[in-house]
């Protein structure tokens, strides 16, 4: 068993509502210093030995993330 | 003339989709996402809701159900396809339409009866709209702002594949404030707007939408 | 480390009597334990004292409202009872409405995990009641959610609020429920203990019906739904702690959060699963999984049918590792349900689940004993009487005492308080009231909600009542409403409870429907404070007796006690609704104001009212003297007037008077009106909350016929003007209020706190 | 600046429908050999060089996450 995690997140160029809101309340909440937020998706999987690397990123290209509007990184995590 | 409705696990407008159907003077034909079969039928509505909880992306689980391979099959052949909400957006994760529909602008679902213009006549299931027509039908969604490449979006405006257009307060951030698109040759529509909230005035804000389903019905016989 | 080693079997219990068993931090007190001990012969096990714990908790036994709820059924008449199919004490109250169609419909209380964690504790709110109106065989159809919060400009509410707010959208949106209606009220007593209830309404052809019953020896019980998980077992994770001390270390969990997670998608497709096994008569008797979880829905299936019942406890599959029998027994996990089935018929039922993806797994079978027998890996775990874990809790006669204050509260009469008297005044006094925060629109709360799915909304906010159509071919439909003014509460709780009962049968009755039955939600603070307990008595009876007077039968209702910080309660909040019935919903009243040129008529007198008033509260801070008085006859006379139609559109008075009234409706309907205001004095006319009042628009032509009938009807009528095509609400000598101002007054205050 | 990401996840104990409607699907999908996915959120943070870690904590627990539910992991990323 390994564990992998994919990170999804909108493109650069694409608006990030949820991402600003996070940005735009942290002043608010008395923090400075922060000068951009992003928000994306998390994804953390159990998988079989078996699964390799290209497996692994038709599953985060052609699922977890939509590739007209997100970028996506998978990562091998040392077990 | 059959008129099919799909039912995907988390589908919540199908019935009335099929009302609509029904309203229109069509016969409506159930669809099941597991079995790859249309039924024959003579255009297929994709209705709203949250299909598999819309938990992953909106739309991205449901357009591998084994009907929808069936729906992108009989697209080529020119059947007539409208997805209205949830099924806009598993239109466009499907490839039958360019873009995507992300988070509202103000991040809260957004339930509201939506002035729109109808932009294009020519498509499978606006035929029977005077160009530019105004209508009120209703909005809801969670997922509703059109984005897409700028360069998809010029496309789309020059090939006049805009069909709807909100007008008044733009509820969700939508890019050109896109209500709905078409694809190419008009026979596939995807509009987050719902036209079968809008059949009658008793249950709806108006019965502007029912002329989506009267218009499909010119198209095919035509 | 296996869970099976360290297992409390009965035999075990049996031989060790003298084991310590955590009790008193289950919530038990001492006397009750010695009955479970005295009932059992022995000590309990583990999972029986699990069982028992949250059984005869409170929430679950109604220990402390027992004796006073029984008042319901004794005010009952055989005419009231006619119509009620199922009444108190099923899941939900049902009622005939007519044309071979039922209809359920109930309320229900998730206050407290709604302050811990507002999304998810509104959203399994709404969960829970659906899957409440389900289990009665209904198709559920809308839900409607009364709220309560703090002050609106509190931080705290700032939280809560868009937490609670969205929870409720979350799951009802995705569940595929209209909400057609609720209550959204601000109040400094709610801070800490915001208000969550959650109606839910449903219909099914009368035969249809389904009990919570376990009958017919051999039948099988089946489990299905989403998987048993960790949650919500805060309270027992006392016993595992114990099981498991000195093991590893104490894998204790002690630090488990008590939230419950809402999974709507689950809930939908276990909604269409359910009916399509109601629908191809595959269950025997149903029950669904709420607070209390296996312990509940097995113990009362037993404790209800005819025979005992045996579960294998080791089949329930679960979610989480390690998990012992008490923590299955107790866990929370939402989107279960558990059915009997006739043994010939468990295939077909798991070939519906599987249609359905839905997991179901055969835990059990009903026996001929009259024992709940659970073992665990062939060994037994429970061996109870199930009506003593079920139904035969402890009954307690809590203390009742009128508070001390009282009398001075109700001396404190508002008449003492400084009035506008002035045009400019008043004029200014419509628009602060229009913008206070319990008068202002709701617009950025209800438009988070779906109106529309189903297709059979005919009615939704900011209508009076939410309306639905049940039968697609006759029209035939039902209305509902919820109220409750907690400050006419607290100045009279029995009066107070009559008010509630009297503005939900008006807003049923002004949407064109007949007032049928009642349910109700009685949120409260402690039992144990003796003047709580005097609240909660005065107001039941005010309630029942109301009921009595109307002629419309309580068919069920939720208690949530402990609302309060510290020693001091919630305002007494018990929310009524009023279920109506309409033959055709074509014949429905629109709220608002009609069609240009209609007569603008306001039905029933108005008096110097201010006790416990919107106004009173907002420009003063105050609340005292005596809540406007009760007169359900006249009520019942308007009612039946409405019913008798000629109305183009209508609209109820009640906060705020019929200033607020006016205002609603002119924007509402986007369309002027031009009044001259009835009586001496414009302050009273526009701001007093007298009940038993509606405005309505009649067609020119039919004014006169309408107000020979109010006349017929013993019906006080005050000819106020006309509506307008122009945009403005001018009142004759006072004040002209263009629509727009009044829209930006009234829009604008939720957006600018919660936005 | 510096770059920060903040995961958040929900507690292991805490049902994860999103992270199941994926774990599901994927066998339907043909992908097999996946045992669990569970899914979370993702923040990229563009941060002053002043904000010190301990910040970050308070915003991530106090504001990215819900601790009654939630779990989260910050990590500073090179520049
Ligand atoms: N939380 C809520 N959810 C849905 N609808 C709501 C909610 N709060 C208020 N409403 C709706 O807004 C309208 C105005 O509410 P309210 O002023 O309490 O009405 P009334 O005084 O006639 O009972 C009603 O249609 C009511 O159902
Ligand atoms: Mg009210």
């Amino acid at each position: 068993m390994a564990r992998v995690v994919v990170d999804v997140m909108p493109k650069p160029e694409i608006l990030d509502p949820q991402g600003q809101a996070v940005a735009n309340a942290l002043p608010r909440l008395g923090f400075t210093g922060i000068a951009d937020v992003r928000q994306g998706k998390h994804f953390e999987l159990e998988v079989d030995d078996s699964v390799d690397d290209e497996t692994l990123a038709k599953i985060a290209e052609g699922f977890l993330s939509n590739p007209v509007v997100e970028d996506f990184v998978v990562r091998r995590l040392p077990a | 003339m059959r008129i099919g409705v799909i039912t995907f696990p988390g589908t919540l407008d199908d019935a009335d989709a099929a009302r609509a159907v029904r309203y229109a003077g069509a016969e409506a034909v159930a669809l099941w996402h597991g079995d790859a079969d249309l039924r024959g039928v003579d255009a297929v509505v994709v209705p709203g809701g949250f299909s598999y909880g819309d938990y992953l992306r909106a739309g991205a689980i449901a357009r591998f159900a084994p009907v929808m391979g069936e729906v992108v099959r009989a697209v080529r052949g020119g059947l007539p396809v409208l997805g209205i909400c949830n099924g806009f957006q598993i239109l466009c994760e499907a490839g039958l339409l360019p873009g995507a529909l992300l988070r509202n602008a103000g991040l809260h679902f957004v339930c509201r009866d939506q002035r729109l213009r109808v932009e294009r006549t020519s498509t499978a299931w606006t035929g029977g709209f005077e160009a530019g027509a105004e209508i009120v039908v209703p909005v809801k969604n969670m997922d509703g702002r059109y984005t897409a490449e700028q360069s998809t979006v010029d496309e789309l405006e020059g090939e006049g594949r805009v069909v709807f257009r909100y007008l008044g307060a733009n509820p969700n951030g939508s890019l050109g404030d896109i209500a709905g698109i078409s694809s190419a040759d008009g026979r596939v529509v995807g509009l987050m707007p719902h036209p079968e909230h809008a059949i009658d005035e008793l249950t709806g804000p108006s019965a502007d939408g029912l002329r989506l389903f009267t218009s499909v019905l010119g198209s095919v016989l035509a | 480390m296996t869970a099976t080693t360290h297992v409390d079997t009965v035999g075990h219990a049996a031989a060790t009597p003298e084991v310590d068993q955590p009790y008193r931090e289950l919530g038990l007190k001492h006397d009750e334990y010695t009955r479970i001990r005295e009932i059992l012969g022995r000590r309990p096990t583990d999972a029986e004292l699990a069982m028992y714990s949250v059984m005869w908790s409170e929430h679950c036994s109604y220990k402390s409202s027992k004796v006073h709820l029984s008042y319901f059924g004794e005010t009952t008449t055989e005419a009231m009872r006619s119509s009620m199919l199922a009444g108190i004490g099923e899941n939900a109250g049902v009622v005939d409405i007519g044309d071979g169609w039922a209809v359920t419909f109930k309320v229900e209380s998730h206050n407290h995990p709604s302050y811990v964690e507002p999304y998810q504790g509104a959203a399994t709110g709404v969960g829970g009641i659906v899957r409440d109106i389900l289990a009665m065989g209904a198709r559920p159809l809308a839900v409607m959610d009364p709220l309560r919060f703090g002050a609106a400009e509190a931080p705290d509410t700032r939280r809560v609020l868009p937490g609670v707010v969205a929870g409720v959208g979350g799951y009802g949106n995705c569940l595929g429920l209209p909400n057609i209606g609720g209550e959204v009220v601000f109040d400094p007593s709610y801070q800490g203990n915001p208000l969550v209830n959650a109606l839910c309404v449903g219909a099914m052809r009368v035969e249809d019906l389904h009990l919570a019953h376990a009958s017919g020896t051999g039948n099988k019980v089946i489990l299905f739904g989403a998987r048993t998980g960790l949650d919500g077992i805060g309270g027992v994770s006392v016993l595992a702690s114990d099981t498991f001390a000195g093991d590893e270390g104490g894998t204790g969990r002690k630090k488990l959060p008590s939230v419950q997670v809402g999974d709507p998608f689950t809930e939908k497709v276990l909604i269409e699963c359910c009916l399509e096994l109601f629908g191809a008569g595959l269950v025997v008797g149903i029950q669904d999984l709420g607070g209390a979880g296996l312990s509940c829905a097995t113990s009362e299936l037993a404790s209800a049918g005819d025979g005992g019942m045996r579960v294998e406890l080791d089949r329930v599959p679960l979610r989480a590792k390690g998990m012992t029998p008490a923590e299955i027994l107790s866990s929370e996990s939402q989107e279960r349900m558990c059915a009997v089935v006739r043994p010939e018929d468990v295939e077909a039922f798991m070939d519906v689940c599987r249609r359905w993806d839905v997991i179901a797994t055969e835990i059990g079978e009903v026996t001929d004993g009259d024992r709940l027998v659970i073992t665990w890996h062939g060994e037994t775990v429970v061996d109870v009487p199930p009506r003593t874990v079920a139904h035969e809790g402890p009954v307690y006669q809590r203390p009742v005492t009128r508070p001390a204050d009282q009398t001075d509260l109700e001396a404190d009469d508002p008449v003492v308080l400084e009035r506008p008297h002035t045009p400019e005044a008043l004029r200014a006094e419509i628009l602060r009231m229009a913008a206070s925060p319990n008068l202002a629109s709701r617009a950025w709360v209800t438009e988070q909600y779906d109106r529309y799915v189903r297709g059979g909304t005919v009615l939704a906010q900011p209508a009076d009542a939410g309306m639905v159509r049940i039968d697609e071919s006759t029209g035939r439909g039902v209305a509902i409403s919820c109220d409750c003014n907690g400050r006419y509460t607290r100045l009279d709780p029995y009066a107070g409870a009559q008010l509630a009962l009297a503005e939900a049968y008006r807003n049923v009755a002004v949407s064109g429907a007949r007032p049928v039955a009642v349910t109700n939600c009685l949120n409260f603070g402690s039992p144990e404070d003796p003047g709580v307990m005097w609240q909660f008595e005065r107001a039941v009876h005010g309630l029942a007796d109301g009921c009595a007077t109307l002629g419309i039968p309580v068919t069920g209702g939720n208690v949530s006690f402990y609302n309060q910080t510290g020693h001091t309660p919630i305002l007494p909040t018990p929310v009524v609704g009023v279920l109506g019935v309409i033959d055709d919903v074509r014949r429905r009243i629109p709220t608002g104001l009609g069609a240009p040129g209609d007569t603008l008529l306001l039905l029933g007198d108005t008096a110097d009212e201010f006790g416990g008033s919107e106004w009173a509260h907002v420009v003063h801070g105050h609340l005292g003297g005596r809540p406007p008085a009760v007169d359900l006859d006249a009520e019942r006379r308007l009612a039946g007037l409405l019913a008798g139609g000629g109305v183009s559109a209508a609209h109820d008075l009640s906060e705020g008077g019929l200033a607020q009234t006016l205002v609603e409706a002119c924007l509402l309907s986007g369309r002027g009106a031009r009044v001259t205001l009835p009586g001496a004095d414009p302050f009273v006319a526009l701001f007093s909350e007298s009940s038993a009042r509606v405005l309505v628009a009649v067609p020119e032509s039919g004014t006169a016929a309408f107000t020979a009938r109010c006349a017929e009807a013993g019906v006080p009528c005050h000819r106020l003007g006309t509506v307008e095509a122009a945009g403005a609400l001018a009142i004759e000598g006072l004040a002209d209020l263009p629509l727009d101002e009044l829209r930006t007054a009234w829009e604008g205050t939720l957006p600018a706190l919660f936005g």
